[in-house]
């Protein structure tokens, strides 16, 4: 499936994103999941810095994995209001 | 096709009945089970923790696309979470195809892909009464988008 | 180790519970299913006939020889033999073992061998009333002596 | 395990073998079983004569496989008293 990155057509100043944290990242973080807000047109890489900057949360890798509902996507994607946002450490399934 | 993230005990033989035709002349199920060491440390009891919604979506995504590259009937794979055992089944996968050969590879890369691709992560729990998440690897993204 | 012939129904479930211990984090389980159709012939059902003692004792041959070249637990092997019907299990091979990757390549090995080298021969009953034994291969003698 | 091909020690003039068919095999000699005595030092090629000389039993491969109490051996092999040989079919298990 092709993860959608385009925005609406109506103009957005900000945008509110569900950051979820797994294993041993929530672990790290201290919590299962987050709401943050950020410019329009933010990016994924950005919204890691900003989780990063909190306490006990920069032992994150600087490029964590992440999905953005439920797709892997790379740090440039760009974030729309609404998305869910999942950190995911290695996986260990099996 | 069936996909399915549990917290309820696995059970291989309903797996199995879920994917077999009367077109199919082979099967081929694999469990994986928690066992009693890892790494030569005496292990009691895993955890499995999982992005539910996204696993069973990751599944039903590499089940259909294995699904397309091999002469196969059907594929089923059920993954456990929560606390599990020593002897308790953590995932099982089955596969039906008309012929053994196509059975074979096709559970073979079921397993693989879900060992790279799927949000799943294991805690195990020692002996010794240390617990740790287990090194995992880094996901394999590129089958995405 | 567990090799049987028989004209009893297999419960595939059985044969895995036979294989399992707590140092086996993987188990293959292979059953071979009596399928509709053979080279586009509709069939309605088997007839297996073996050299029930021979038979038995090349599966403990081969269950011997493959465990002792795979890092595996342990093997069981059933064959059915009689009447079966379309969706009926003719053949269980369970492995189990600390790895998934030994697991695979032993179960594989098990059935490729049993299909060269075990007296099992096979008659397909065809939806049309006629019968035929199958086909098979010249048995794979060099494994003896 | 090695098929034993050496004689007993007592010089005997005869073995008497008990020959069994399957399958196909079965349905060509047209019996399970036939007990068949032979000079003593007779090979299993010589065996497979004496069957092949049967009615409708010619139908059989010149140079069958046989297994001498459960083990596939060659044409060349001598047969001892109360052997067990049976003709085996291309198999077709699985």
């Amino acid at each position: 499936m092709q993860q959608q990155q385009s925005h609406d057509a109506t103009p957005v100043t900000a945008v509110r994103v569900r950051s979820l944290f797994f294993a041993s990242y929530r672990d790290l973080v201290g919590a299962e999941e987050i709401e943050i807000e950020l410019p329009a047109g933010s990016t994924v890489a950005e919204l890691v810095a900003i989780v990063r900057a909190r306490p006990g949360a920069d032992a994150l890798p600087d490029a964590p994995v992440v999905a953005v509902n439920h797709e892997y996507v790379p740090a440039e994607t760009v974030l729309r209001d609404g998305d869910e946002v999942a950190f995911i450490p290695p996986v260990a399934g099996g | 096709m069936f996909c399915l993230i549990t917290s309820d005990p696995i059970d291989p033989g309903d797996i199995m009945s879920r994917v077999r035709s009367d077109a199919d002349g082979a099967i081929v199920l694999f469990c994986g089970v928690v066992r009693d060491h890892d790494a030569g440390r005496p292990v009691v009891g895993l955890r499995y923790e999982a992005h539910e919604a996204m696993a069973r979506e990751k599944l039903e995504q590499i089940s259909a696309d294995v699904a397309s590259r091999f002469e196969i009937g059907d594929i089923a794979v059920v993954h456990r979470v929560g606390d599990l055992s020593v002897g308790e089944v953590s995932v099982a996968i089955a596969v039906a195809a008309p012929h053994r050969d196509a059975a074979y590879k096709a559970s073979r890369e079921v397993i693989e892909r879900l060992k790279r691709e799927v949000p799943i992560w294991k805690r195990e729990r020692y002996a010794d009464g240390d617990e740790a998440w287990l090194d995992g690897q880094v996901p394999d993204t590129a089958s995405d988008g």
